[in-house]
């Protein structure tokens, strides 16, 4: 005879403010099979928890129902807790009261019967549950970070100091990122290259990191410890092993006016190239797709001038299987480019750059050696507008949030201008001047006091070019929306941080969640802010949100935490919600009839065939078995067999037929 | 004229995106109606058609059915295989008779907490237009009645 | 002696087969499944058109299937029905001699399976002229009035079973509905159970009917339940392209998936 | 013969007559039939959408389930203004049935679905562009500022019509009638509007930066497809005109006039006699 104690969480005022706790308590300690119920201010805190021990041992209770948050927060918490008190910790159930009752309706009998017809559910599932045994699995204790720019490079580098193997997958033909585009960093001013290419350097030397360039995640499948990962690494057309770096091959490349991605667009580069010069590795590759060989079957310049015969036209790409216990996932962002901009001329005039342009033109290494030059005719500005919020916070632009770096950068570009331009003047357009970190407000003040930034509150209407200047147009809404023109010499865009092209097709490879933005989403906004919902993926950086540099390696630094307490495993358990094919005693042995339609429809190849046989050793039926190993409990055959012969624990055919009836039936 | 009839709806969702985007509804304290009730499964894969059946039988006026959106399934393709699932199960019902209007397919996402409320207030008022499932209830009663 | 009758008896005479199902003359002008042994029994075998009866629900049954290798006397529906139980691993290559008896009324001998899906190759599948009707009278009603319709048929169902016996695709032998833990459908028959046993059934053959129709045959108080199936196996075809028992590599429609599958009911 | 509703609203009957003869001839001329809405009412583009909400809904709303009744699919409205309302309204009204039942009890009439409402522009896509070629008698052969006001391309979300910030459609069909459309930066700039009695001051400041920036640009015409923008071009010349202490003489010209020149539509029929600003052909 089932023993059910239901605890009713008030959660503060959060449950309690709407449905009347005590009632519902009342109410279910009147259900059949429960032999204890009580509410209490904070079931989740120790008193809470205690209550909930001592009921146990003192009631012999048999299950238990926590009504309070949303099992995807507690639900560990109250199992725990059950495990402590000697009861199996799955049958303990929680009931969501608050997410899915208390915060969504009012105050209100209503609110009150449905926390209770919901309790009462759980009531009857927990009648069916089961004592169950975790399940443990072996981990394998190689991780694999998407992503090389500095969170991907410090995740690798934490992981790989630990002591633990590390493959790093970068899309690009080095490693760095943004960060190694940029000129100088804030609220600093220390140079990005310097602090970012040791960091870079000791990735390829690293012995516990094997890093993969030109490479990308091809698909994924296997669960956490057990990752099996094929990774795409695509044709360099330059044998990594024969190559010394030398560079000789890109002095003589015929085809030498293609925009550089790493100088965006403010410089050339040939086809067979090296995207700067601090690149790691430091190889080149050949751009196939400008490649005059590639495009028009004649040339090889390149093959003939190399010393030690690396050029490889023939190369193919190549498909490396892996196996990993954990991923980080740290693929970055993107910036909205000038052409997202129609009122600032869509990327036609040559002077509305974007930030990371400036930074270029900023930077000691990149196409001006540092000269803040216009692109459309090398002429120093004497007037330079910045543009804050460049499709940031603008819902009409599909990007209501905040890109958090652009207030930042746009002081930081500011003050490099009027540092390398004495007598010259930036302007700043801005919405608000979100500088909360350490020391950022300061650095703000210092590009306004200091630097004489002239900063303009107010949105910038449009901007066209007349006679050679850049007409802006905006408002100044500090003076009461007076309009406000400045004939401009160039105009920096600081643009909407996106997330990067392909991010959506790659969660869903690796089956993680994403915003509408289709940024990466963490497990819980709060307390799970590394994880994602697919258990052994973690998220280092920009591709979960919008970071500036110091939070991108915080991030990756505790996403690699995460990585190396998992690894600290020989095993790790996991639930053991799976599914079972059932047996029964000879001769039916078990229900199922062996159509092994199920074997197709598993999506981990969980289910395989068994024999069953006699003493002699002769086939006497054949059924489905299913790898409790394998299995992810998703259930899709236990819907799906007809003979009912397959059931999963956790979610049994009993369970949740008893939910449906206990629902309806009040 | 006020309706005053309050439907009873249960919903069907998976843990890993409905679910998950109902909490979110929560924690942005959207408010939508009372009349639904939540019954959590691991992947729409796992949703039996009989419990909608059930559900009808035990005197649901309307069922949601909400899963995660093709190609975001936590499981890869639960919800995929459910898709082919209710396509089948939905020509039936209708073959039948039984009215589908009653059952709402949507696919909600971890993220879209006000969609849920949507769905939700949508298919509420939706089923309350419809009146209770008399057609349905006459069928069941009768076993008692006998 | 027609040729029928030479086949069974030389295949039992050499032990190739140990029964030949078939049909012979039943009482009042009617044919009934026969299951010839011996020699004499072949004699009696008939084939005619009357013989429209799926005799592959036969050869998994208890009683018949010990007596594997097997011969079997087919129509169209029964080479559908082995091809789709061959799919579903019930029938192995081997096990079972099918005697086809196609529209010129020649026998044709298959003796692999891949020789009965080169004599389904030739052949569209298409439900009878009947069917078709009821099921576009049905289709032009309103919901309601199909409602009425099949619910005045679900109260005359006794749940003799009748319908699940006749099938070649109901192997199981613990069927959906003898599961009570939980008790999904009620065993008494009411209108509800018996509307819940009906959408049971045919959601189970669904991707798999190989429309025969033999469960409505049955049906002693003439519900015509075959039309479920029969509705959703159309429907199939319609959508997903697949017809059931062509094939036997082919993978359960409701078992396999396509990304880009029709989803515009769902919001 | 194409038969299409047609919805000219005051304007066309007053200080804009001339957009109305040029659209009737240009329809005569393509074998088109513009069957006005019966007995159609005020758009409600007046303060009155500053006012009372449902009054500013409700009379459009009443136009459209005019058109719904006469059996109309669509309807040409040339006016931006107009359109602009109409589009708006039947946008709130169909995705609000509770705002929607409002209305309908205001005017008494129902409306069952949404029908198609087309600007000028659009009207000219559709029905004037694919025969447009073999009725071009004398390309437009001039550089034209292609104006498009405030109107045509907002609210965007509802319209959908255009680029928001930088519209190109007039620019196309003036390509076609072989006019050459000048890059500038003025497409959507703001003539006054309405200002246009109150403040004329202001409305010679903001109309004369349009008329000033085309002139300077090379504009030989400024094309429009609003009464409005026309008027505050065209009629406020001279004020425009003694603001900027300079004789700016750019004829301001209907998209339809320009399109029925090119046809070889004499002056009476294309309305230009009526402006103030000279038209050379």
């Amino acid at each position: 005879m089932a023993r059910i104690g239901v605890f009713i969480c008030h959660c503060g005022e959060n449950i309690s403010a709407t449905v009347d706790c005590a009632k519902v308590s009342e109410l279910a300690a009147g259900l059949p099979g429960v032999v204890y119920s009580t509410d209490y201010k904070y079931m989740c805190s120790d008193p809470g928890q205690s209550k909930i021990k001592e009921a146990i041992r003192e009631h012999n209770l048999t299950g238990v129902v926590v009504s309070a948050c949303s099992p995807r927060m507690h639900e560990p918490t109250f199992r725990k807790a059950c495990a402590e008190a000697g009861l199996n910790p799955y049958l303990c159930e929680m009931a969501n009261i608050r997410e899915h009752c208390s915060w969504v309706h009012e105050k209100g009998d209503a609110t009150t019967q449905k926390a209770f017809d919901l309790t009462r559910t759980l009531v009857e599932k927990v009648k069916n549950n089961h004592p169950l045994e975790s399940i443990k699995v072996p981990v394998n204790k190689t991780a694999i970070v998407i992503g090389g720019g500095v969170a991907g490079i410090q995740a690798s580098l934490d992981i790989a100091n630990g002591g633990h193997q590390v493959i790093l997958v970068e899309k690009q033909p080095s490693i760095g990122g943004h960060m190694s585009q940029l000129s100088e960093t804030f609220p600093t001013l220390d140079c990005s290259q310097c602090i970012l290419t040791p960091r870079m350097v000791e990735v390829a030397q690293h012995p516990n990191i094997t890093l993969y360039t030109c490479s990308e995640i091809e698909s994924m499948d296997g669960f956490i410890g057990n990752f099996n990962v094929k990774i795409r690494k695509k044709a360099k057309s330059v044998n990594e092993k024969l190559c010394t770096g030398c560079g000789l091959c890109t002095t003589k490349c015929p085809t030498k006016n293609i925009p550089s991605e790493f100088e965006q667009g403010l410089a050339n580069r040939t086809a067979i190239y090296v995207p700067f010069p601090q690149a790691v590795p430091n190889k080149p590759v050949i751009d196939r797709a400008n490649c005059r060989y590639f495009l028009t079957g004649k040339c090889k310049v390149c093959q003939k001038l190399c010393p030690t015969g690396a050029i490889d036209f023939e190369q193919e790409d190549e498909i490396i299987d892996v196996k990993a216990g954990a991923i980080v996932l740290a693929t970055g962002f993107e910036i909205k480019n000038t052409d997202f901009f129609p009122e600032y001329g869509y990327g036609k005039y040559k002077d509305v750059i974007n930030g990371l342009q400036f930074e270029r033109l900023a930077s000691a290494s990149g196409p001006t050696q540092g000269a803040i030059r216009r692109p459309s005719d090398g002429k120093t500005p004497e007037k330079v507008v910045f543009i804050a919020c460049a499709g940031s916070r603008d819902p009409a632009k599909g990007i209501p949030y905040c890109s958090k770096i652009c207030c930042m950068y746009t002081a930081k570009h500011a003050m490099l201008y009027k540092h390398k331009v004495h007598e010259g003047t930036p302007y700043v357009f801005y919405m608000d001047i979100r500088a909360a970190g350490k020391n950022y407000d300061e650095f703000t003040r210092r590009a306004i006091e200091e630097d004489g930034a002239k900063y303009i509150r107010g949105r910038v209407s449009n901007i066209y070019e007349k006679d050679g200047k850049l007409i802006v147009r905006g408002a100044d809404t500090l003076l009461g929306g007076k309009p406000v023109e400045i004939d401009a010499d160039m105009v920096v865009l600081a643009t909407a941080a996106v997330s990067c092209d392909g991010s959506e097709s790659l969660a869903q490879k690796l089956h993680v969640s994403y915003d509408p933005y289709k940024f990466f989403a963490e497990a819980h906004p709060k307390l799970k802010p590394v994880e994602t919902n697919t258990a052994g993926i973690y998220l280092a950086g920009a591709c979960q949100a919008p970071k500036d540099i110091p939070e991108s390696v915080a991030a990756a630094s505790g996403a690699a935490a995460k990585v190396i307490c998992l690894f600290s495993n020989d095993e790790l358990t996991r639930e053991p919600i799976v599914a079972k094919v059932n047996r029964m005693p000879p001769p039916i042995f078990s229900t199922c009839m062996g159509c092994e339609m199920c074997i197709s429809i598993c999506p981990y190849q969980a289910i395989d065939k068994e024999n069953i046989t006699n003493r002699n050793g002769e086939v006497i039926k054949t059924i489905a078995k299913i790898n409790p190993g394998l299995c992810q409990g998703c259930g899709t055959c236990v819907a799906f067999c007809k003979s009912k012969s397959i059931d999963l624990e956790g979610y049994s055919n009993k369970q949740v037929y008893e939910e449906v009836l206990a629902l309806l039936n009040n | 004229m006020e309706n005053d009839f309050e439907p009873k709806i249960v919903a069907f969702v998976c843990n890993w995106c409905t679910y998950a985007g109902a909490d979110l509804t929560g924690t942005s304290r959207i408010k939508y109606s009372p009349n639904v009730k939540i019954i959590r499964f691991p992947c729409t894969g796992r949703i039996d058609f009989m419990l909608l059946l059930k559900a009808f039988s035990n005197g649901a006026d309307g069922v949601i059915v909400s899963g995660c959106h093709p190609n975001d399934c936590h499981y890869t393709s639960g919800n995929f295989h459910a898709r082919r699932r209710w396509v089948v199960f939905r020509t039936l019902l209708d073959f039948m008779g039984i009215d589908i209007n009653r059952i709402t397919f949507t696919w909600v996402s971890a993220a879209e907490g006000a969609k849920w409320a949507e769905v939700v207030n949508t298919t509420a008022s939706k089923i309350k237009e419809l009146g209770p499932y008399e057609a349905y209830r006459k069928i069941t009663n009768e076993i008692w009645e006998s | 002696m027609g040729a029928i009758n030479e086949i069974a008896a030389r295949l039992l005479e050499t032990g190739e087969a140990k029964v030949v199902i078939g049909y012979g003359e039943g009482s009042f002008g009617s044919v009934r499944p026969a299951f010839a042994r011996n020699q004499e029994e072949a004699e009696k075998l008939i084939y005619d058109k009357r013989c429209t009866q799926n005799l592959a629900m036969y050869v998994y049954k208890k009683e018949i299937s010990p007596l594997r290798k097997l011969a079997i006397v087919a129509n169209v529906s029964t080479l559908r029905g082995i091809i789709r139980l061959a799919s579903e691993n019930q029938i192995k290559n081997g096990d079972i001699i099918t005697l086809y008896i196609n529209e010129l009324g020649e026998v044709i001998e298959c003796k692999a399976l891949s020789e009965i899906e080169i004599c389904l190759a030739e052949i569209t599948p298409e439900i009878k002229p009947e069917d078709k009707e009821l099921i576009d009278k049905l289709d032009a009603m309103t919901p309601q009035e199909r409602w009425n319709f099949w619910i005045s048929e679900m109260e005359s169902c006794i749940k003799c079973y009748a319908c699940r016996q006749a099938c070649p695709l109901c192997y199981c032998t613990q069927c959906a509905v003898e599961v009570n833990q939980p008790q999904w459908i009620p065993v008494a028959a009411n209108t509800s159970g018996n509307l819940e046993w009906h959408i049971t059934r045919a959601m189970h053959l669904s991707g798999r009917c190989v429309e025969c129709g033999q469960c409505g045959e049955a049906c002693p108080v003439n519900i015509p339940i075959h039309l479920l199936p029969i509705k959703l196996a159309e429907e199939i075809k319609n959508i997903y392209g697949t017809v059931s028992g062509m094939k036997i590599q082919e993978s359960n429609t409701l078992s396999t998936f396509k990304p880009d599958d029709k989803e515009n009911f769902i919001g | 013969m194409t038969k299409l509703g047609f919805y000219p609203g005051c304007s066309l009957e007053g200080t804009a007559r001339e957009y109305n003869e040029s659209v009737m001839s240009l329809a005569t001329l393509f074998d088109i039939q513009l069957e006005q809405v019966p007995d159609w009412n005020c758009c409600g583009a007046t303060a009155a959408h500053n006012l009372n909400k449902i009054l500013s809904l409700s009379l459009p709303a009443r136009i459209l389930a005019q058109a719904e009744k006469a059996g109309m699919k669509e309807i040409i409205v040339p006016c931006a203004a107009c359109y602009s309302r109409l589009s708006v309204t039947q946008h709130e009204l169909f995705e609000n049935s509770e705002l929607k039942k409002q209305v309908e009890e205001v005017m008494d009439m129902t409306l069952s679905s949404p029908i198609r409402i087309l600007n000028v522009v659009q009207f000219i896509q559709e029905f004037i562009l694919p025969h447009l070629s073999e009725k071009i008698v004398k390309p437009f052969d001039k550089e034209v500022a292609c104006y498009y006001g405030c109107l045509l391309v907002r609210p965007h979300d509802i319209l959908q019509f255009d680029r928001l910030e930088d519209p190109q459609t007039i620019d196309r069909i003036m390509e076609q009638l072989g006019a050459k459309p000048i890059d500038w930066p003025f497409k959507t700039e703001c003539c006054g509007a309405g200002l246009s009695v109150s403040r004329t001051d202001l409305v010679a400041k903001l109309s004369g930066k349009i008329v000033k920036e085309a002139t300077e640009r090379g504009a030989k015409a400024i094309i429009t497809a609003c009464p409005m923008c026309h008027a505050n071009l065209d009629m406020r010349r001279s004020a425009i005109n003694s603001y900027l202490a300079k004789k700016y003489d750019v004829p301001v010209l209907y998209i339809t006039q320009a399109i029925g020149m090119a046809c070889g539509l004499n002056n009476k029929q294309t309305g230009i006699y009526r402006h103030l600003v000279k038209v050379n052909n």
